[in-house]
Formats: structure tokens, C-alpha cells, sequence
């Protein structure tokens, strides 16, 4: 016999007889993989129970007292919410991403002590690091998925649908750290993705609707750069649209994934086909470097950033381009009204970042903290409904009226129906948050007269 | 033709730069047959030492550069002495895969030290009346690449200048000549391993402040720029100092055409070389020259003896 | 068997630059002759068996192997003729033992691909089994039994011309290119080597072409020697003829 | 005949892999330990384990063109690239942005080899041609050419920043997904995955040990060491370059295929410089050109960041004391491990475990 199959042979009855040996071992472990789908999405959830059913990542030992350096402020007598995160630590947001896990943990910190969520304090397990990329995003997903009830926050909008598969098997349903239209239908999130703010095509056209009515340039020619299948190909269908509407011409559009957004060749771009606006849906580092670029070469046209474009340290003094980000050409769409804004939500939100001892007023804070909201409102849905299993929360997912204390408009989840109300800010190194609010929930002729109620614009 | 010159300019400003790391390259590999991979890390320490005197410390910029400078020809030295000089006589491959090692050592400090915050360099050339930039006939020059054409200019005129006149000079070129016979002129070998190394760093400080000054930034990414004197080192010949010149000038023309032409050409052509296309260019020419001529345009072919 | 074939340069001229290595040889070595080459050092001994193993190609003429024209020919394929050689500086392979050198000169004789490397099929093992078998007569033949699994790099000078030797005969050749086979070495490995050489040529039955400057030995043991000086061959003769031929004597003198 | 190492008592004996009963039963007690271990450790350790297989069989893969012919390969990345996305393009799922087949394992994952090999001999007209730092430079610009193309074949790759989903795991028709229940047995994916790794582990080990006490191996190891006396023994350089290549390229296709199956998805970001050259300093630190070497380096290379760990808990050192997190600490060691075995062991840790067995060989009696 030859020597290779005589080995495979005692390989494969070494094998076999391991596996017979251990068979008895691993037995237990069948109940707790075995997917338990939900039947309908529709059938009602809010109906008021006296026991709570609890699943994979709700235990009935408190949480930690601090996780990531921050106090989850957890009830010692009550049990525990597991949420996971999958953040950007490394890659393109990396220098947003602890300021969007600041905001998160301290909400949750307010939402404990203020109550819980019934029986359950809430904590955010130890981040994840994906580094904006989609495959480490599901080895994070992967690392998460058995100790978590949901997800706090799924940075990226490729990365999420990257995931979508998995958390559909496992009934996860996650906050997005992203605008895409597809959030808000059935046909794209299955109902999984928990959106908040307006979606980045709204923005677009809001950007577009805004210029045209409130700059005091004429705007004409227009050109449009972004991460593609990120929120740069939302923003430019929105941008489209409403240029389409308005007559604008679109001298070029520069659509490429973050990876390999080259800025020589986006400011090449500017260069030999100069625009009076451009509409940016890029990463922070990239921005700057392409306004930086482009004034090098004596260009400063009108720029409608979307809102991850911008982070508030560009009008810092002693940033390099301080000036030409409080020079009145560049504006943003923001997620959520800025720090300052004279809302309950924001109030409370405030009091609680005071009482950590975090003065910063960064948006990305904000932003963090009103991802929650939403989420919160889902976990009290599920908590009242008896089922904290990740099926139940699914199940309370599907239709619930949620409310964010005035941050964001109030509305109901599960619609198929995307929030068109946007807002519209300058940088402004006076302000603490580093941008001023121009125009708050504001929806222009075109985003007001588009339907959509017909589906994602990408 | 404005947008041509434009073009060229940019063009010719990264050929500057790449110069600046190739000649780098060209004097170890001359002097050591080492193909040394930490030449684009030296580059962004560089660099980073310049930042964090003229920026975090508060030293005027001048100062600072100059400190820079001489601080990573230092730092070169002492991979040498520490590092390379035990490896003397090691296969070629060895030595290569020490380098990456080195390169990795660097950049790990370096890229901690940077973190996710872009760094600047504080240099004036930003805040210089039009944002630092001088305008000839509709064509605009940044302050910062004319910079770059002029030091790397100077600084090859400096180097034949030495190599021609001064002792250690000649002892260089003797020494990659015929390393035996040198030693046996009496010229130490081991300080002029060490001087290489010191020159390739000082060379390399330039080319790290020349990539991410002004708006340009340090980031953990920068070193890749660095990198792409690679391709202009194997153009020109491993061993060929006016070789890595003309490679530098190639790769940066070619990578200043591709930007500004790239999506003019394809909407012309209907096909699309693909996004990114700038950064690969460089490497495709690599290629294909090395098919034609294995030793680069200028590189003298090895014989074989039995 | 294969034939024995004959080797014949014909007007071969040899130029690198400006400089001429060979200038216009032509010689035959017959089948089964121990044929020698002489000359003092850069006469261009090394560079004539360079043009029959094929590394470098003649400027002019052409070398003939029987009726293939192996001038034209990849060294590989020169030895895939059945011509085997040694070097001058010794070029074994460092990092292996001498089992395994030897093992490489039997690689011609194996009949069997990587991907049946791979799998070590039954075919490989047959295969495998008679090399080794073939490698252990050749270490018995020269005698170097107790340095089978030591490397090379901690043999002694002698030991490793003589395993230079053994894997150029692995290769079952039917002509021996032999490069200074008795270069550096004291009086008594001498003997041992031409006592080898003898061996080789009569009860092998092989053709030798060997290069040397150690006159003594080249005269004890050949049968038809060359002189070469500076490129240019001076005579061509039996030994007894060559010692006395006045322009050999001449140019030894002249140069050493 | 015990204890008497080199006493060969025929030639088959001498010339098969396992020399004598006791590295038989050595072999056999490490391939049952690694065997039961998927079913006692945690999945965490599991996934180190199955991950150190598969960089262990890419490693071996490098080794066959690098360690053992001599020619340098910075792009071994770029063929692990191939075989993943082949894997993925016959064994995935078709979506709207990319193409797939979902057909079996025991098509994708010999198929991803395959593709990968046939890259490589299509690329070897170029690479046998040229030696030493050439090579090695060409093999860099196929890093950046093979990055840029995986970045824009988006039918294929999905594209870059979004990458796309691997195959599925089926074997012989039966849907591994949700693991598999055998009788009272029931397996996870990943134990599943583990157990495919470690087989196709064992027989990649078996085929390079194959390879080095064959026609083949030697005859690389003699183009390595010198390249023209090599040619003088009748060995055609081209070829061997070429198969070597080619062999190298299989492996490493057949680990890519595993590797994105593991991780669950692929995105062209991953087959960086950086990626390739890991691979070059994990077949250096294991021990360039020996069997066990690239094993060694890929276990040491998946458990180092947990032995950091390790001793920093042990000598009570906060994650936060340290000037560098600890990504960057394992980075900064890796780096100076490649220059420190370079320096001092250039055999790497095969070198060291080679001193050690000798030593306990001799054990009591010091020579």
C-alpha cells in the first residue's frame, strides 16, 4: 500500500474515533445554535406580559460596573442587556469613532440610571475594531454574535449590508452609524437596521434645494465626489436628482470606494473642469486634503459636504485651513441638530456628558447619543411585549413609535418610508460644536416632492 | 496646454521628491549590494521628527527641519552600525527581508506616535499669500513643489560634487567599485557603510517633509508615497545614480498625466484603466521595462563566472 | 546503451568584449579517450569546457557532440546528451549532504514530475529506492562512506573535489568534463584522485576530457593532450611528444 | 536499533517519511491531540488554531519557491487573493453586484489551487527569466498590479471597500452552514471548518515532506544553492522555476480558499504589501527551506499576541502603562523577531528546535 493512503486511512480512524469518543461532550451546545426565525414581521409585539423571555447576550447577573472606561451606571440589583459595537478605530473614521462610542456609552449611562429597560440595565460590550472594512467587520460580527443581544452600532453602510445575511439568521438587529435610504424598507434592511435621521439622498437633495435658495452665488455647473456603495453613491443620486430638477449641469462625478479615493485625481478633476459647487460625501482626512488641494490651485468653489465629510477640528485654530472652513464657501448637512441645540434630548444630554466631565461639544458625541434613542425604544417595546429573546426584539422591531425627546422627529419604525427633514449648518470656530445650525427639519422643493414611499434611492 | 502644464509641473515635483528616496536607494545598493526596504519608513520618520520639533516642541521651522535632517542621517547610521552591519556576507535575500523588518520596527513607533489625527509639518508654506502658491502664465506652483525641485536639484549637485572631490567621496566610489581592493588601499569600509546609510537618511528626511508638508499631512499612510521611488530605482538600474533620476522622472510624469488625463482619456476611449489607476501606473511600467531590459535602463548586467 | 559519440570543436572562436578567450580551436576527443588540456592560468582551458556545457556560446565556430550541434543547446539539455562535468572552484550544493548532492546527480535518471514529488507515488518510491542504491556504489567507489550525511560546508577540500567527482558520475555520463580535477591538493589526495580518474576511464569505459596544470599527473595518466596559451592552441599530441614540444616549454617557463 | 538515529536498516526505511516507530507514534499523538482539541477548547482557541493551519499551509506554500528554490516571492499574497475569490466566485452566492455558482467544497476548494497555480505558470515566463533582487522587485510590482485588479474586477471581488461573501461550506451536498449533526454528535461550523483545516494541514505538511526527499525538491534545492552547477546535472532551470512556482501558487490558493471561508468574507484592501510580506517573515522566523519551519512560524506568529497577553497579565503591566497599544506592541515584535532570527538563527525556529532535539537526543550524555 502506498505509504500516503495507509496514513489516510489511520488518519481517518484516528478520526472517527475521536469524534465517537467526544460525541457526548459537545451535545449541549445543539439547543443554543439552533436559529429560531421569526415567522411574521407584522405580528404584533406591544402587548404587556408579566414574565420576560430572555435569549443569547440578556443575563440575569448585573453589568460590569465600567466597560471601555466609562461607567455603564448598570442597577446592581437588575440584570443585563449585552449590545454590541462594531466601530472604526483604525481606517478612515478613526478619529470619529471614539467620539461616537462616547456618546453611546454615556446615553446608556443616563438610560440606567434613569430606569433601565425594565428588569435590565443596559451596557455596550468592549468595541470592535473593523477598521472600515466589511470583512473585518463580520470577523467582528462573528467575535460579538453570541454574547450580544443587539448591536449598538454598525459603522458603515457596506460594512452593515455586509453583515445583513447574519444578523437576518440570527435575528440581530443593530443602530447603523449611517445614513443609507435602504435603512428605512423592508426589501433592503429586513427590518434589522434601526435608522435614525434623515438618509443621506435626502441630504443630497435638501444640499442641492438649500444652495440654490440661500447662497449668494449663482450656481450653475456642479460636480459631485464619494466613497461609492457608501454614503457617496446615496448622496449622489439625492445630488442628481435634485440638479436634474433645477437644471444644474453635473461637469463630473468622482464615485469611487474609500479605499481608492485618490486625491491628486480628484483635485485633477477640479482643476481642469472647475464647478461653482461641489458636493462632497468623503471621509474627513480626504476632505481636507481635496479643499486644501483645491485652493492651492486658486480654486474655492461652493462645497455641500455630507455630513462625514466634515469633523469640527477643521476650525480649530492652529488647523491649517481654519480660515477656509470659516470662509462662508463651505456648508454641511448635519445628522441631528449641533451640541447647542435647545431641545429636551440635547438638554439632557448636556447634563449627563457634564457630569462624566466631558466638555467637548464634538457632533460626533451627539451623534452617538442619539443613535440609542431609537434602539431604546425598541429594547422597552421587546420588554413589554415579554420577549427579550433576539427574536422578540426583532418581533418589536417591526412596528414600534419611537421617540427621541425632541432630537429627531418622532416616528414610527417599521414603515417603509424614509425621513426627508434635514439640517443644514456652517463651521464656525466661535461655536463650541464648530458648526452653526442654518436651517433645522428643512425639506426642499425636491426632497418634498419626491416619493418615498417608492424605495432606496441606491 | 495650461492643464498640460499643470500636469507636468505636479509631475515633476513628485519626480523630485522620488529622486531624493531613489538616490538613497542606489548608494546602499552600490555601496552593499543591500536593497534596502526601509528607505521609504527613514522617509516618514523623518518627517515625523520635523513635525514634532517645529509643531508639538515649538521650534522655529527652519530649526526644525534642519534637526530633522541630520537626526534621521543619524538614525540611518545607527541601523547600520546596529543592525545591517552583522549581516555582512548574508545572502541578498536575508538581508532584503531584514530591511522589511527594520521598515516595520519604524514604522510601529512612528504610526503610534502619529495616531489617527493627520500631522503637520509647520512649515511656512501654507500661510505664504495665496495659499502658498505662485502663479506663471495660468500655471500654478505650489511653493512647496518648487521647493522640492530646487533641494533635489541642490542636493544632486552637492552629492557629484562630493563624490567627485572630497575623500570620503572617493573612497565611496572605490568602494563600490571593488569593495577587496579598497580595503586593501586602507579604506575603512565599515565608516563608509555607515556614511552611505547617514546620506541615504538625510536624503530620505527630505523627501518625508517634501511628501507631507503642507496640506499634504503625515498620516500612517504617507510612507506609501515613499514607496514608489521603488519602481523609479528599478527603472533607472539598481545601480545607476543618473538611472534613478530619469526612473523618478518617469514615475512622476506618469503619475501626474494619469491624474489630470485619466478620466479625459477613458470617456474618450470608453474603457476604464480602473479607479486608482495613478498609484498602479508606476508599478506597470516597472514591469514592463523589467521584461525588456532585467537590469533597468541604466543598470550594468551582471556576468556570470563559473 | 547510447553510442559513444565523439566531440569536435571546429574553429571556435570565444570573445567578451574585447578581450578573445578562445582564438580559432579546433581538436576531436574520440570515444573513450582521456583526453587533457593544458595550459597556464587564463590560457582558456575553463572556457572551453564552458562552451561544451553550454554557458557561454561561442562568437564563431561550432561544437559538435556526434552529430548535435551543442553549441546551440541549454547546459541542461548538453547534459541530457550524457556529458557530465566538474568545476574548477567546486560547485556543490552547500546546504545539502553529500548523499544528497550525489542524489542530484541522479536526477536525469529519474523519470517522474513534481506533482508525483508531491504525491510520492508508488512509481517515485521504485525510482527513489534505485537512486539511493546507484548513490551508495558511487560512495563506495570513492570511498567516502563515512562522510555520507555530513554537509558539505564542513568537509574538507579534498573530500568535496572528490564528491564533485562522485555526482558528475551519478549522472551515468558518457563523457567526463573534469576541471582541474587535482587542483589544491597534496601529493598523496592526488594519487588518490588519478588512481579515480584511471578507474573511471578503464573500467567505466567513459571519455574524459580533463583540464589541469599539474603536468606531472596530466602526463602520467592521459592519452592525447592539448596545450593551450592565451586563447591560442600551441600542440596537440601524445604526452611523451608534448614534454618535448619546444613552444610548450617555452610558455610553461615563460609563465611559471 | 533504538536510539541509534541514523542505523537505516534498508533503503525504503531511510527514504520514508517516519524513520522509525517512535516519530510514528509521535506523529499519531499529535494529529489525536489535535484532533480532540476542537472539541475541548473554546471557540476562541479554535479559531487560533485553525487560523495558524491555514498561514501554515500558505507558509509551506511560499517556502517551496522561496525556502527551498531560492526565488524571492513578495506576491504570495496576491495568489492567496486567487484562490480566494475562486473559491468564493464557484462556491458563493450570486448577488446583484457579483457572480457565483455555489457549487461543493470538493469542486472550490482543489479549484481555487488550481486557479492559483495557473496564475502562477502564467506569470512564470517573467519570473523564471529574471534572479535575486529582481524577482524580487517584479513579485512587489504584481502586488500593486494584482491589488489594483482585484480592487476593479467588481463582478468578481464585489470591489474594493466592499468586498463580497465567500463560498458556502457544502460537502458532498450536505449544508454545513448550521453545522451537522452525526449520529449524538453534533458539530459547529467552525469545528467543522477546523477539522477540514487541519486535514488539508496535515496532507500539505505530508506533500512538502514528499517534495524534499524527492526528484523535485532536491532539484529546487540545487537551482537555490547554484543555479548553473544545476543546470550542468541535466536539470532544466525553466522548469523547475516554473513548477516551483506553480506548486507554490497551489498551496497558497488552497489556504486562500480556507483562510475568507473562516473569516467569512473577502474584501481586495486585505492583499496588501503588507499581507505578502507577512508571509515571507513568517516562513523566516519558522526556518526558510525546512518542512517543520513554516509550521512553527505560523503557530508562534497566531499565538505570540496571546502570549504577550499572557505576560503582561502575569507581570501585572496595564494595557494602559504601555506607550503602545497592544496592536502595535505585537507589530513591533513581530518586526524585531524578523531582524533578531535573522541576526542570530537563521534557521528560525526550526533551528532552535533542531539544537534542542539534538540536545535531548544525547540526553544524559552531553558530547
Amino acid at each position: 500500500m502506498k505509504p500516503l493512503r495507509k496514513q489516510g486511512i489511520i488518519l481517518f480512524t484516528v478520526l472517527a474515533l475521536v469524534l465517537v469518543a467526544c460525541g457526548g461532550a459537545a451535545e449541549e451546545t445543539v439547543e443554543e445554535t439552533t436559529p429560531e426565525v421569526v415567522e411574521s414581521l407584522e405580528s404584533p409585539a406591544v402587548t404587556t406580559a408579566s414574565t420576560v423571555d430572555t435569549g443569547v447576550g440578556v443575563t440575569a447577573e448585573a453589568c460590569p460596573e465600567a466597560i471601555g472606561g466609562i461607567p455603564t451606571g448598570a442597577d446592581p440589583t437588575k440584570g443585563c442587556i449585552y449590545l454590541g459595537l462594531l466601530n472604526d478605530y483604525t481606517g478612515p473614521y478613526g478619529p470619529l469613532g471614539p467620539a461616537l462610542e462616547t456618546g453611546q456609552r454615556a446615553f446608556w449611562l443616563w438610560a440606567n440610571q434613569t430606569g433601565g429597560v425594565g428588569d435590565y440595565s443596559v451596557a455596550i460590550v468592549e468595541g470592535f475594531d473593523t477598521g472600515y472594512n466589511p470583512q473585518k467587520h463580520l470577523e467582528g460580527y462573528n467575535a460579538q454574535r453570541d454574547s450580544v443581544a443587539a448591536i449598538a452600532m454598525s459603522l458603515g453602510t457596506p460594512q452593515t449590508l455586509f453583515i445583513l445575511d447574519n444578523m437576518d439568521a440570527d435575528n440581530m438587529i443593530a443602530a447603523p452609524m449611517s445614513w443609507y435610504s435602504g435603512w428605512s424598507y423592508k426589501s433592503v434592511d429586513k427590518g434589522l437596521v434601526i435608522e435614525f435621521g434623515s438618509a443621506y439622498c435626502a441630504d443630497g437633495m435638501n444640499a442641492v434645494d438649500w444652495a440654490l435658495a440661500n447662497y449668494p452665488v449663482e450656481v450653475k455647473t456642479i460636480g459631485i465626489m464619494g466613497y461609492a456603495g457608501d454614503y457617496g453613491g446615496d448622496y449622489a443620486k439625492g445630488v442628481t436628482a435634485a440638479a436634474e430638477a433645477n437644471g444644474l449641469t453635473v461637469a463630473w462625478e468622482y464615485i469611487v470606494p474609500s479605499p481608492e479615493f485618490d486625491v491628486a485625481q480628484a483635485v485633477g478633476l477640479m482643476v481642469t473642469k472647475p464647478v461653482d459647487a461641489y458636493f462632497p460625501a468623503i471621509g474627513p482626512t480626504h476632505m481636507a486634503q481635496v479643499a486644501g488641494g483645491a485652493l492651492q490651485q486658486g480654486l474655492m468653489p461652493l462645497s455641500m459636504m455630507a455630513a462625514p465629510s466634515f469633523n469640527d477640528a477643521f476650525v480649530r485654530e492652529g488647523f491649517a485651513l481654519e480660515q477656509l472652513f470659516n470662509s462662508g464657501s463651505m456648508y454641511l448637512m448635519a445628522f441631528v441638530a449641533p451640541y447647542e441645540a435647545e431641545t429636551t434630548g440635547h438638554g439632557v444630554m448636556r447634563a449627563t456628558l457634564t457630569s462624566m466631565g466631558i466638555d467637548s461639544a464634538n457632533t460626533f458625541i451627539v451623534a452617538g447619543w442619539a443613535s440609542q434613542h431609537h434602539l431604546k425604544g425598541v429594547l422597552e417595546a421587546a420588554n413589554k411585549g415579554g420577549d427579550l429573546s433576539r427574536a422578540g426584539i426583532r418581533r418589536a422591531a417591526g412596528s414600534v413609535y419611537v421617540d427621541s425627546d425632541g432630537m429627531m422627529p418622532t416616528r414610527e419604525l417599521g414603515q417603509n418610508r424614509a425621513d426627508a427633514e434635514s439640517f443644514v449648518a456652517v463651521p464656525d470656530g466661535t461655536i463650541a460644536s464648530g458648526v452653526r445650525l442654518l436651517a433645522g427639519n428643512y425639506v426642499g422643493p425636491s426632497a418634498g416632492g419626491y416619493d418615498w414611499e417608492s424605495g432606496p434611492c441606491s | 496646454m495650461i492643464i498640460f502644464l499643470q500636469a507636468t509641473v505636479e509631475g515633476l515635483s513628485l519626480a523630485a521628491i522620488y529622486s531624493l528616496v531613489a538616490i538613497g536607494f542606489v548608494l546602499i545598493y552600490k555601496a552593499m549590494e543591500v536593497l534596502s526596504f526601509a528607505q521609504p519608513a527613514l522617509a516618514v520618520v523623518g518627517a515625523g521628527i520635523i513635525s514634532s520639533l517645529a509643531v508639538d516642541r515649538g521650534i522655529p521651522f527652519w530649526l526644525a527641519l534642519f534637526l530633522g535632517v541630520i537626526l534621521t542621517g543619524i538614525l540611518g547610521l545607527l541601523i547600520e552600525r546596529t543592525f545591517l552591519r552583522p549581516m555582512v556576507g548574508e545572502p541578498v535575500f536575508s538581508v532584503a527581508v531584514l530591511t522589511i523588518g527594520i521598515d516595520i520596527l519604524l514604522r510601529t513607533v512612528l504610526d503610534s506616535w502619529i495616531g489617527i489625527n493627520p500631522k503637520y509639518m509647520g512649515d511656512p508654506f501654507p500661510t505664504f499669500g495665496n495659499f502658498g502658491a505662485v502663479n506663471i502664465g495660468g500655471v500654478n506652483i505650489k511653493y512647496l513643489e518648487l521647493a522640492a525641485l530646487i533641494t533635489a536639484i541642490i542636493l544632486i549637485i552637492i552629492l557629484s560634487i562630493f563624490f567627485r572631490k572630497s575623500k570620503y567621496g572617493i573612497a565611496m566610489r572605490a568602494t563600490s567599485y571593488d569593495q577587496e581592493a579598497a580595503m586593501a588601499q586602507g579604506i575603512n569600509v565599515g565608516r563608509i557603510f555607515g556614511l552611505v546609510w547617514m546620506i541615504a537618511g538625510i536624503l530620505a528626511a527630505f523627501a518625508g517633509f517634501f511628501i507631507t508638508g503642507g496640506f499634504n499631512t503625515l498620516s500612517q499612510f504617507s510612507f506609501i508615497s515613499a514607496l514608489r521611488a521603488l519602481p523609479a530605482v528599478v527603472i533607472g538600474g539598481l545601480d545607476s545614480i543618473p538611472g534613478a533620476v530619469v526612473g523618478s522622472v518617469i514615475i512622476g510624469l506618469t503619475q501626474g498625466y494619469v491624474a489630470y488625463y485619466q478620466l479625459t482619456f477613458e470617456s474618450f476611449v470608453g474603457f476604464s484603466f480602473g479607479n486608482g489607476f495613478s498609484v498602479v501606473a508606476p508599478y506597470i511600467i516597472m514591469f514592463v521595462i523589467l521584461i525588456f531590459k532585467p537590469d533597468g535602463l541604466f543598470g550594468t548586467e551582471e556576468v556570470e563566472r563559473v | 546503451m547510447v553510442v559513444i559519440e565523439s566531440l569536435k570543436f571546429n574553429n571556435v572562436t570565444l570573445k567578451f568584449g574585447g578581450i578573445t578567450a578562445l582564438n580559432d580551436i579546433s581538436f576531436e576527443v574520440k570515444p573513450k579517450k582521456l583526453y587533457s588540456i593544458i595550459g597556464p592560468n587564463g590560457a582558456g582551458k575553463t572556457s572551453i569546457f564552458n562552451c561544451i556545457s553550454g554557458i557561454y556560446r561561442p562568437t564563431t565556430g561550432t561544437v559538435k557532440y556526434g552529430d548535435n550541434n551543442i553549441n546551440e543547446l541549454r547546459p541542461d539539455e548538453v547534459a541530457s546528451l550524457g556529458i557530465a562535468r566538474t568545476f574548477q572552484n567546486i560547485e556543490l550544493f552547500e546546504n545539502m549532504t553529500v548523499l544528497d548532492n550525489i542524489l542530484i546527480g541522479c536526477h536525469r535518471q529519474l523519470n517522474y514530475g513534481p506533482i508525483s514529488s508531491l504525491l510520492y507515488s508508488k512509481k517515485v518510491k521504485k525510482n527513489e529506492i534505485q537512486a539511493r542504491k546507484n548513490a551508495e556504489e558511487i560512495i563506495d567507489f570513492l570511498e567516502i562512506e563515512q562522510f555520507r550525511y555530513s554537509y558539505i560546508m564542513s568537509l574538507p577540500y579534498g573530500v568535496q573535489k572528490r564528491v564533485e567527482l562522485g555526482r558528475a558520475l551519478a549522472m551515468n555520463p558518457d563523457m567526463l568534463l573534469l576541471d582541474e580535477p587535482a587542483a589544491g591538493m597534496n601529493n598523496e589526495e592526488t594519487e588518490d584522485i588519478a588512481r579515480f580518474i584511471i578507474d573511471i576511464h578503464e573500467e567505466m569505459k567513459k571519455t574524459i576530457i580533463m583540464v589541469d596544470h599539474d603536468m606531472n599527473m596530466v602526463m602520467d595518466i592521459a592519452e592525447e593532450v592539448m596545450v593551450l596559451n592565451f586563447g591560442e592552441k600551441l600542440a596537440e599530441g601524445v604526452p611523451a611528444e608534448i614534454v618535448k614540444d619546444k613552444k610548450v616549454i617555452d610558455a610553461y617557463l615563460g609563465v611559471s | 536499533m533504538r536510539g541509534r538515529p541514523n542505523l537505516y536498516t534498508d533503503y525504503q526505511k531511510e527514504s520514508s517519511i517516519f524513520s522509525n516507530n517512535t516519530q510514528k507514534s509521535w506523529f499519531g499523538i499529535l494529529v489525536t491531540l489535535s484532533v480532540a482539541f476542537c472539541f475541548l477548547a473554546s471557540d476562541y482557541w479554535i479559531l487560533l488554531l485553525t487560523t495558524s493551519f491555514l498561514i501554515a499551509i500558505a507558509g509551506w506554500g511560499l517556502n517551496i519557491v522561496s525556502g527551498l528554490a531560492g526565488q524571492i516571492n513578495l506576491a504570495h499574497g496576491v495568489f492567496i487573493g486567487v484562490g480566494a475569490y475562486a473559491s468564493a466566485v464557484i462556491g458563493g452566492v450570486a448577488t446583484s453586484s457579483v457572480i457565483g455558482f455555489e457549487l461543493d467544497m470538493i469542486f472550490w476548494l482543489p479549484l481555487a489551487g488550481v486557479a492559483a497555480a495557473i496564475v502562477g505558470l502564467i506569470i512564470a515566463p517573467i519570473t523564471v527569466k529574471l534572479k535575486g533582487l529582481n524577482l524580487a522587485l517584479v513579485t512587489l510590482a504584481l502586488v500593486f498590479i494584482g491589488s489594483h485588479l482585484f480592487s476593479n474586477f467588481k463582478s468578481v471581488t464585489g470591489g474594493a471597500g466592499l468586498g463580497r461573501k465567500v463560498a458556502t461550506l457544502k460537502l458532498f451536498g450536505v449544508n454545513l452552514e448550521r453545522g451537522i449533526e452525526i449520529g449524538t454528535l453534533y458539530l459547529q461550523k467552525n469545528q467543522i471548518l477546523y477539522l477540514v483545516c487541519l486535514l488539508t494541514c496535515i496532507f500539505a505538511g505530508l506533500g512538502v515532506k514528499n517534495l524534499v526527499r524527492s526528484k523535485a525538491g532536491r532539484a529546487y534545492s540545487a537551482i537555490r544553492d547554484g543555479d548553473i552547477a544545476a543546470e550542468a546535472l541535466g536539470i532544466n532551470i525553466f522548469r523547475h522555476k516554473a513548477s516551483a512556482f506553480a506548486l507554490s501558487s497551489f498551496y497558497g490558493g488552497i489556504s486562500g480558499a480556507l483562510f475568507f471561508t473562516v473569516s467569512g468574507g473577502v474584501e481586495p484592501g486585505t492583499f496588501s504589501l503588507l499581507y505578502s510580506i507577512t508571509f515571507v517573515a513568517i516562513v523566516v522566523i519558522g526556518g526558510a527551506g525546512t518542512v517543520l519551519g513554516p509550521l512553527f512560524g505560523a503557530l508562534f506568529y497566531t499565538l505570540f499576541p496571546a502570549l504577550i497577553q499572557f505576560f503582561l497579565h502575569i507581570f501585572e503591566i496595564g494595557e494602559s502603562s504601555l506607550p503602545l497599544n497592544l496592536g502595535q506592541l505585537e507589530r513591533l515584535l513581530f518586526g524585531l523577531f524578523i531582524i533578531l532570527f535573522l541576526i542570530f538563527e537563521p534557521r528560525g525556529l526550526w533551528g532552535i528546535w533542531f539544537r534542542l532535539r539534538n540536545y535531548f537526543k544525547a540526553w544524559p550524555f552531553s558530547y
